[in-house]
């Protein structure tokens, strides 16, 4: 699209600026139309529409303009649109690039931003000062949650969260490099010359769109005979063409972490009009740096002075942005506040561009004699010894009026914009996050680099050294390699201030704003010292300063020296509040980056999984596992198919995956030894050919986990684990065996996923299998109850358990994982054939349940030793050492009443407890009342044609045939204590 | 007599990759997790073939055959040709554990320019030739799971990775080699 | 993120990849069944918790898989060494590393000083 | 103490807020004091104030190394509920919800308690039993806490994702109505005010160095970076430094120190009611009144008094953020910080008498101790006064380590099979 000149906007400079008017974009801002150049913000577009007027304060919804041209920004924050979906709140419209079609609006007002009914706040002003809430809203009780929370949420916040689900996408690279530089400024790309010189693998980020920092404003500084601005894009050019240089643009450093890992994020697509479909919206950087140069720059203060925020109002060096590189005048008839002379400038180049200054204001009595000069030639009226007073204009400035200091009487001088500059403040936030300390610069006032912590250096503006030639070399010798560059400014800047201007003074009740966006003013801060806040946290956190989304960038210094002015201390004493990542604010989506959907975390499937999705199967997640839950057949809800499965495989026999149990393989001739120690059962008597149950204890004497182990060789254990306890198993099992008993000659595998796992159970299991096993009888005689052995089962090498977690006949098929699939379809088809099903975890939990086998981590909950789980015979007696040998002998896990497993049946059979169920003696007390324990497992029990129940109950093994309540919200039960083995008592079953 | 169980791999059937990045499923392999002490490793390595690497982060190959150095007594040793590792490292005599995981892993070839980019989309490693030369490998991290990142050339590498894992390797691999490729 | 040097692959790699193990150099006594609760419990439960440098051991969970040990300043997090495991305590530099090292929410926090 | 009330705000309104006193006076240290507590957070502060309210003990001083209310105080997400399992616990996280509930008119200080609900995301079969565990407990036990189906939890949250189809869906909450939050800031500030107006000394910029002991072991007072000031008791109750300080009386505490991060989002207008927790996926948020999203990360796996961790703690909080509520992968982290967490073995607090006569410790809290502020810091000067524990804290005692009493809310958490 193009258009003439005149549509760019009214504030266009001809021949002003970088921008080219051949390529423009529209957009809209509260539904009007614009058209902006490529290269344009957001601001410096509706600047050129003379639009200054762009949003409300967040407390007093004071009418604000934009202040800045960078990221500092805390009043101009837009709510940026390309759709629907892809709405952006709190957008600073100074580094948001317009793109065609974007769709802006304003924020926090209704219902607009010219009229915005929240501005009755500014009238009650003197009733919100700082901190009043804590005094207040206390009365009736109730009414803070209920009525006053809710009112002041609504008039808080800023922007409008987003309602849809985000449709862009984010990516992230881990990279390292010799030296990370941060800011590609002068000193930046002079540091970056230089080390890359050296052979170093050098990554140089800036946050704009463009390399340049200050030269995007500074247009009087040449370096190497050029213009700063075309220097720097041809030195950009020149390292972008070495191998040895990434150069990142629109990205931002946001924050320096421990041992030189720095987190970087790049705005890929915002300014596209169309982007590409798999251009990530944004991309994360976390950058290992060697050594990190900072070479952040400096950011430019406000004035401290009644009402200081009327839109127009603005920093001289945004000004001098807008006009030298977005061609842009920021008004007609400019007036300037200033205590430090690069003000000057931008009133130089606004004035060599055509527009009025009407007066420079200055407080200083003696400001630099070249710019003084300067403004006299160029026939600028400097007012020095001077202050803005107060400003007026409703929407935005309309005069200013100014007084000598010390002197009542005052002129009123008719402006349309106010520039203004209290001097720089080095940008540390970064050298901070590295956790380097500050000193204080007493002289400049100001905070620079002083001890670092890092492998880091700080060069130029933001290391307080601000002259071109002595930046220059202090970044070429940051950089270590030689570089020859000149650089030759035409004023050297003096002056600065921090704290409240003329005017602004303790006995003043005025409102002169220190942190825009939260509405803080040197009032609020001195109110915050008079009531006791002393530390500068305190004021901080009482006041609010420094706390919005510009993170006191422009508002610290000013806070600082009011608070140490009102306390009278040496402003170094009254302490620095922290400089916190990140350095602006970074997408949830970027630091999620690819975390999202499948990929937020890996869902573990089985070799049979897609088989067992085919028959039907409900799945549950365990862990990372997603395990078959049951087999609904057409018309089966959850209950009836688990009641046909638990029947089926009584009756007949079922299939089951247990691919997901953990698998550990121990071997070496040290084997058995090691699992002595770390069960605490014996293994040493364990044959060849055979398994047993096991149970492992930490060494505080609580169940940590179980499983069945079986011993292939003399030097070789298949040891079992729970599904979500193979990890930290197998961990705890290195821990001991490398850091305990070192000298051990055995070693661990994990094997979980080499096997898949596929359990037979049910009086017809052994037929079902037999014809697909070679090279074992699998006869009870030959191959009994709690076997092993290693065989071929079509065709593939075998491990084949006979082992039982229903109290079946039963045996577990091991085969490597990729011929799972084939061996478990021939397995459902024998089943099926013969009557049998497939079933799920929620059977395998009932059949379980009804022979009284526990589940780690469901009947029991790391507070249980194996006693108390009823399975005191799996520990040796005779064992001096196992992991838990002591701990179990400590007093309280020794005593009598502890919580023990039991059964519960309740009267009523058709009444299934609830698991999490409490279980009391005496229904009838008061509450608190005591509880005796609850419900772990508890199901309706085909099988036994009734509900069954296991519970930890205090004391529990000996109330057995007692009655006990269980009261529940809306009735109580009555249940009988029993022993847990609820179905084939005589246990005859399991045995074929 | 049943039927010989056919082999189901997983990853079967997918590809992907980007304009710099190929991604493909490697061909199925005999796999050992090899563990021994130092004084072992000479008969290991005459019996396997190949000589164990003893420097950190270092492979060797020979014949058909890999052994990726794991930890300083644990070997990854991969076979592409006629198999036989658990049999070649019984005959050797020497104190060892042995353990068959070829169904365990399963690996991933990355391949193309953009190679080391789209492993860094979720590898903290730093993946230059220079810190990473061609046969350096190790066990890592991608993303959220465990890999054993093998440089196989200077723009070609061979991710390992535990089955149940795979889809979400090859599904990170398949966004980082998209973006590897802008 | 934290950088650490394995001393097993001999190189230094990314947190990502490793998992602490706890305070170093306290061995499990080697009569364990015999001694009394307040030993078992200082064993097990007790630790120094030092500010300052402390003794700690890592396992490089997701490289090669060992434990070791570390002397690590836990004001700065900085790394003083890392040592194998069964390696005894081993000095470090009498760096007095808490003097050293910056505090940096502790010394530039809001001092009210 | 001049009354705070919205009458006082007006009339200081009128004449320019001119008329308010400090909060609390910053006075010199005595010679010594009957009681001295180490820690001026709001534990440390709440202590001084039930000491001085509730035993009449006036003559204690609160000694904080930095400004009040700098640890864990002011650097935790302030979220308060007291749905826990144990007896122990319930006990003091419930008596601690009902000082809450009056403590803004107590202290005459809006502490902004806000109950506006707590959640907590049950994801799987194993929450679904541990919460109704949780439920049912403390139903019997007086204390509010119930089940919600996805469809009500929705209903009280709208921004929660809850398709069947998500990685973690969701198959029910546990909903405390009486949990929420507080305003941190104002809970240091408050206690500070109305300990001081009972004559308790808050020093601040004081750091105890050193804790002196009398002939028979006895504590007799504090070496400070200002001098010695001589106590008849201290009460430790220093989060974050707990080992330290203890180390200093020669006591071994079983603790870890732990960084723990949170973040805030830049200000949104209200979208978020309540509080949401989940600890299958590692998560946790609410919206502040001033409009941010709230957002606990989790714990940093090593010992640390940095009070700074990993950007992985971060984005593997923010991943889960973004997969509970989609809509807000958009929004921006305004500010990231650490915090120190005093961490026992079994995530449970100690409250106890110690080795040395007359020292007392209050530690352990972990990542629990602001919403069990104000009930620690009442149950501690007890504590303190008597020299037993009451009964409401008879569990927390350090004695459980060498019997194995143990209070493990973690464990009873313990992971799925």
């Amino acid at each position: 699209m193009s258009g003439s000149p005149n549509n760019l906007g009214a504030f266009r400079i001809k021949g002003a600026g970088r921008l080219t008017p051949a390529r423009t974009a529209r957009f809209t801002f509260d539904g009007k139309s614009y058209t902006a150049m490529e290269g344009d913000t957001v601001a410096s577009a509706l600047l050129a529409h003379g639009v200054h007027l762009v949003g409300r304060s967040f407390k007093y919804h004071r009418p604000r303009g934009i202040l800045s041209a960078g990221p500092e920004e805390p009043n101009a924050l837009l709510d940026v649109a390309r759709d629907s979906a892809r709405r952006q709140p709190n957008v600073r419209a100074t580094v948001q690039e317009v793109f065609d079609g974007a769709k802006i609006a304003s924020q926090n007002r209704w219902p607009s931003l010219a009229f915005d009914v929240g501005a009755v706040n500014n009238l009650l002003s003197p009733f919100f000062a700082a901190g009043f809430y804590y005094k207040t809203f206390m009365w009736p009780r109730e009414a803070w949650s209920k009525l006053y929370e809710p009112i002041i949420r609504r008039a808080a916040g800023l922007g409008v969260a987003p309602k849809e689900e985000d449709p862009d996408h984010y990516a992230n690279r881990f990279a390292h490099c010799d030296v990370l530089i941060a800011g590609a400024g002068v000193a930046g790309l002079t540091a970056a010359l230089s080390a890359a010189a050296t052979g170093a693998e050098v990554i140089l980020v800036d946050e704009q769109p463009e390399v340049g920092g200050a030269l995007h404003f500074d247009a009087s500084t040449m370096i190497d005979g050029q213009n700063g601005y075309d220097w720097a894009q041809a030195t950009a050019a020149k390292l972008a063409a070495m191998p040895n240089v990434r150069i990142l643009t629109r990205t931002t450093v946001f924050g320096y972490y421990n041992h030189g890992f720095l987190g970087l994020a790049e705005r890929v697509t915002d300014h596209l009009a169309r982007p590409g479909r798999d251009l990530p919206r944004e991309r994360l950087w976390q950058v290992r740096a060697k050594r990190v140069i900072l070479a952040t720059g400096a950011i430019e203060r406000h004035m401290v002075f009644a009402n200081n925020d009327r839109p127009g109002i603005m920093l001289a060096s945004a000004a001098r942005t807008f006009l030298n590189h977005h061609g842009v005048t920021v008004g007609r008839k400019v007036g300037v506040y200033t205590a430090h002379d690069s003000a000057y400038e931008a009133a130089f180049d606004l004035k060599r561009a055509g527009v009025t200054i009407a007066a420079i204001v200055d407080s200083r009595a003696k400001p630099g004699e070249a710019v003084v000069a300067e403004a006299k030639r160029l026939g600028i009226e400097v007012l020095t010894g001077h202050a803005v007073l107060d400003t007026s204009g409703r929407l935005r400035i309309s005069s200013m009026k100014v007084a000598r200091i010390g002197s009542t009487d005052s002129r009123k001088i008719a402006v349309d914009a106010l520039i203004v500059s209290a001097g720089w403040t080095p940008s540390v936030h970064l050298f901070s996050q590295s956790r380097g300390k500050l000193r204080y610069d007493e002289a400049q006032q100001r905070f620079l680099p002083d001890i670092y912590a890092q492998d880091c250096v700080s060069v130029g503006a933001c290391n307080g050294t601000d002259e071109i030639a002595a930046l220059i070399d202090e970044a070429a010798a940051a950089g270590g390699g030689t570089v020859a560059i000149g650089g030759e400014s035409r004023f050297a800047w003096t002056g600065g201030m921090i704290g409240a201007a003329e005017g602004a003074g303790p006995d003043t009740t005025v409102k002169a704003f220190v942190d825009f966006q939260h509405d803080v003013t040197a009032k609020d801060i001195r109110l915050a010292v008079r009531e006791g806040m002393h530390s500068i946290e305190h004021i901080k956190r009482f006041t609010t300063n420094g706390m919005a989304s510009d993170q006191g960038k422009l508002s610290n210094m000013h806070g600082l020296a009011i608070a140490a002015e009102m306390l009278d201390r040496p402003l170094p004493t009254v302490g620095l509040t922290t400089f916190r990542a990140p350095y602006t604010p970074v997408t949830y989506g970027t630091l999620v980056s690819h975390s999202r959907g499948d990929l937020f975390d890996p869902a573990r499937q089985t070799p049979m999984h897609a088989l067992q999705a085919a028959a039907g199967a409900a799945f549950e997640d365990v862990g990372n596992w997603k395990r078959a839950w049951y087999f609904p057949r057409r018309g089966e809800d959850m209950a009836v198919a688990v009641n046909r499965e638990c029947r089926t495989v009584r009756e007949v026999a079922g299939v089951f995956d247990a691919s997901t149990l953990g698998k550990i393989e121990v071997v070496g001739p040290d084997a058995a030894k090691f699992l002595n120690l770390l069960y605490t059962n014996a293994w040493d008597t364990l044959k060849p050919g055979k398994s047993r149950y096991g149970i492992m204890t930490r060494e505080d004497g609580f169940v940590y986990d179980d499983g069945v182990v079986g011993r292939l060789a003399e030097d070789r254990f298949h040891v079992t684990t729970t599904t979500g306890g193979a990890p930290r198993v197998l961990h705890h099992m290195e821990d001991y065996l490398q850091t305990e008993f070192p000298d051990l000659k055995v070693w661990l595998t994990s094997t979980t996923e080499q096997w898949a796992v596929i359990a037979v159970q049910g009086p017809k299991a052994r037929e079902i299998i037999a014809p697909l096993v070679e090279g074992l009888d699998l006869s009870n005689e030959a191959f009994p109850h709690m076997s092993v052995a290693e065989c071929t089962v079509m065709g593939v090498p075998a491990r084949l358990f006979r082992m039982s977690f229903t109290g079946e006949l039963g045996f577990e098929v091991n085969v490597p994982a990729d011929y799972g699939a084939a061996v478990w379809t021939a397995i459902r088809e024998r089943t099926e054939a013969l009557g049998g099903c497939l079933y799920g975890t929620e059977a395998m939990h009932v059949l379980r349940a009804e022979k009284g086998y526990i589940i780690v981590g469901q009947d029991t909950d790391g507070t249980v030793t194996p006693d108390d789980a009823g399975l005191g015979w799996a520990v040796s007696k005779k064992k001096t050492d196992f992991v838990g040998i002591r701990g179990l002998k400590r007093p309280d896990l020794m005593r009598d009443g502890r919580k023990q497993l039991v059964g519960l049946l309740t009267n009523r059979p058709s009444d299934v407890l609830e698991e999490g169920a409490q279980i009391v003696a005496d229904p009838n007390q008061p509450k608190p009342m005591t509880m005796l324990g609850h419900v772990t497992s508890a199901y309706w029990s085909e099988n036994c044609g009734r509900s069954i129940a296991m519970a930890l109950v205090a004391g529990g093994r000996a109330r057995i045939g007692q009655t006990l309540y269980v009261p529940m919200q809306d009735r109580t039960i009555a249940v009988e204590v029993t022993d847990t083995v609820f179905f084939d008592k005589e246990g005859g079953r399991i045995h074929g | 007599m049943a039927d010989v169980a056919t082999r189901t791999t997983p990853l079967r059937g997918t590809h992907g990759g980007s304009a710099s990045v190929r991604l493909t499923p490697a061909a199925p392999a005999e796999r050992l997790s090899l563990r021994a002490a130092s004084g072992d490793v000479a008969a290991l390595s005459r019996a396997l073939g190949l000589e164990l690497p003893e420097r950190p982060k270092t492979s060797a190959s020979a014949g058909g055959r890999t052994a990726l150095w794991l930890g300083p007594d644990e070997w990854l040793v991969i076979d592409e040709g006629e198999g036989g590792l658990m049999a070649a490292c019984a005959a050797s005599g020497a104190l060892h554990s042995a353990v068959d995981v070829s169904h365990r892993n399963t690996a991933i070839l990355v391949e193309g320019q953009g190679a080391a980019a789209t492993i860094n989309a979720g590898c903290p490693l730093d993946l230059s030739l220079k810190a990473f030369p061609v046969g350096a490998c190790t066990r890592t991290i991608f993303g959220k799971v465990e890999i054993v990142v093998l440089r196989t050339g200077e723009e070609a590498f061979r991710v390992e990775v535990w089955r149940s894992f795979s889809e979400y390797a090859f599904g990170l691999l398949a966004e980082g080699a998209t973006d590897a490729a802008l | 993120m934290l950088l650490i040097h394995c001393p097993y692959c001999e190189h230094d790699r990314s947190e990502l990849e490793f998992r602490w193990a706890g305070e170093a150099h306290i061995a499990r006594p080697e009569t364990i069944a015999e001694i009394s609760d307040e030993a078992f419990a200082e064993y097990f439960f007790l630790r120094d918790n030092d500010k300052g440098v402390t003794y700690e051991r890592w396992r490089h969970i997701h490289g090669c898989g060992r434990f070791f040990n570390a002397a690590r300043d836990t004001v700065s997090d900085r790394f003083l060494m890392t040592y194998k495991a069964g390696l005894p305590k081993q000095p470090v530099a009498d760096v007095a590393a808490t003097e050293q090292t910056i505090e940096t929410y502790e010394q530039t926090e809001g001092d009210a000083r | 103490m001049r009354k705070y009330s919205v009458f006082a705000v007006a009339r200081e309104a009128l004449r320019g807020h001119k008329g308010w006193q400090p909060q609390w006076s910053s006075p010199e240290p005595r010679s010594s004091y009957d009681v001295i507590i180490i820690g001026g957070g709001g534990h440390g502060l709440g202590a001084a104030y039930y000491l001085a309210k509730e035993h009449g003990i006036n003559n204690v001083a609160v000694l904080e190394k930095g400004w009040i209310g700098g640890g864990n105080t002011g650097r935790n997400t302030t979220i308060i509920r007291s749905n826990y399992l144990y007896e122990e616990s319930m006990d003091i996280y419930e008596h601690s919800l009902k000082l809450w509930e009056g403590l803004s008119q107590d202290l005459n200080y809006n502490v902004m308690y806000s109950p506006r609900g707590v959640m907590m995301l049950s994801h799987n079969t194993h929450d679904q039993q541990s919460f109704k565990r949780h439920i049912n407990a403390n139903r019997l036990y007086g204390i509010d806490n119930e089940w919600l189906t996805p469809e009500q939890a929705k209903a009280y949250c709208p921004p929660l994702d809850i398709s069947k189809t998500a990685r973690y869906a969701i198959n029910g909450a546990a909903l405390q109505r009486r949990g929420g939050t507080a305003r941190h800031d104002a809970v240091a500030w408050g206690y500070a005010r109305a300990a001081s107006d009972r004559g308790v000394h808050i020093i601040q910029n004081t750091e105890v160095t050193g804790i002196r002991r009398g002939a028979n072991g006895e504590v007799t007072g504090v070496e400070t970076n200002r001098g010695f000031i001589g106590a008849k008791k201290i009460g430790v109750s220093a989060a974050g430094h707990s080992s330290v300080v203890m180390q200093m009386a020669g006591v071994r505490v079983p603790l870890a120190s732990n960084p723990l991060q949170a973040l805030v989002s830049e200000p949104l207008k209200p979208i978020f009611p309540c509080v949401v927790m989940s600890n299958t996926v590692h998560a946790y948020i609410s919206q502040s009144d001033k409009g941010e999203l709230v957002i606990g990360a989790g714990t940093d796996q090593y010992n640390s008094y940095s009070q700074t961790g990993g950007l992985q703690i971060i984005t593997h909080t923010l991943d889960a953020i973004c997969e509970l509520f989609p809509m807000f992968r958009r929004v921006k982290m305004m500010r990231q910080w650490g915090g120190i967490t005093d961490n026992t073995p079994d995530r449970s607090a100690i409250q106890s008498v110690t080795p040395v006569k007359n020292l007392f410790v209050n530690c352990g809290w972990g990542t629990g101790g602001f919403k069990a502020t104000p009930g620690s810091a009442d149950l501690f000067a007890h504590l303190i006064a008597k020299g037993e524990p009451h009964r409401l804290a008879s569990g927390l005692t350090l004695d459980r380590f060498r019997t194995g009493r143990l209070i493990d809310e973690a464990a009873a958490a313990a992971v799925a099979h």
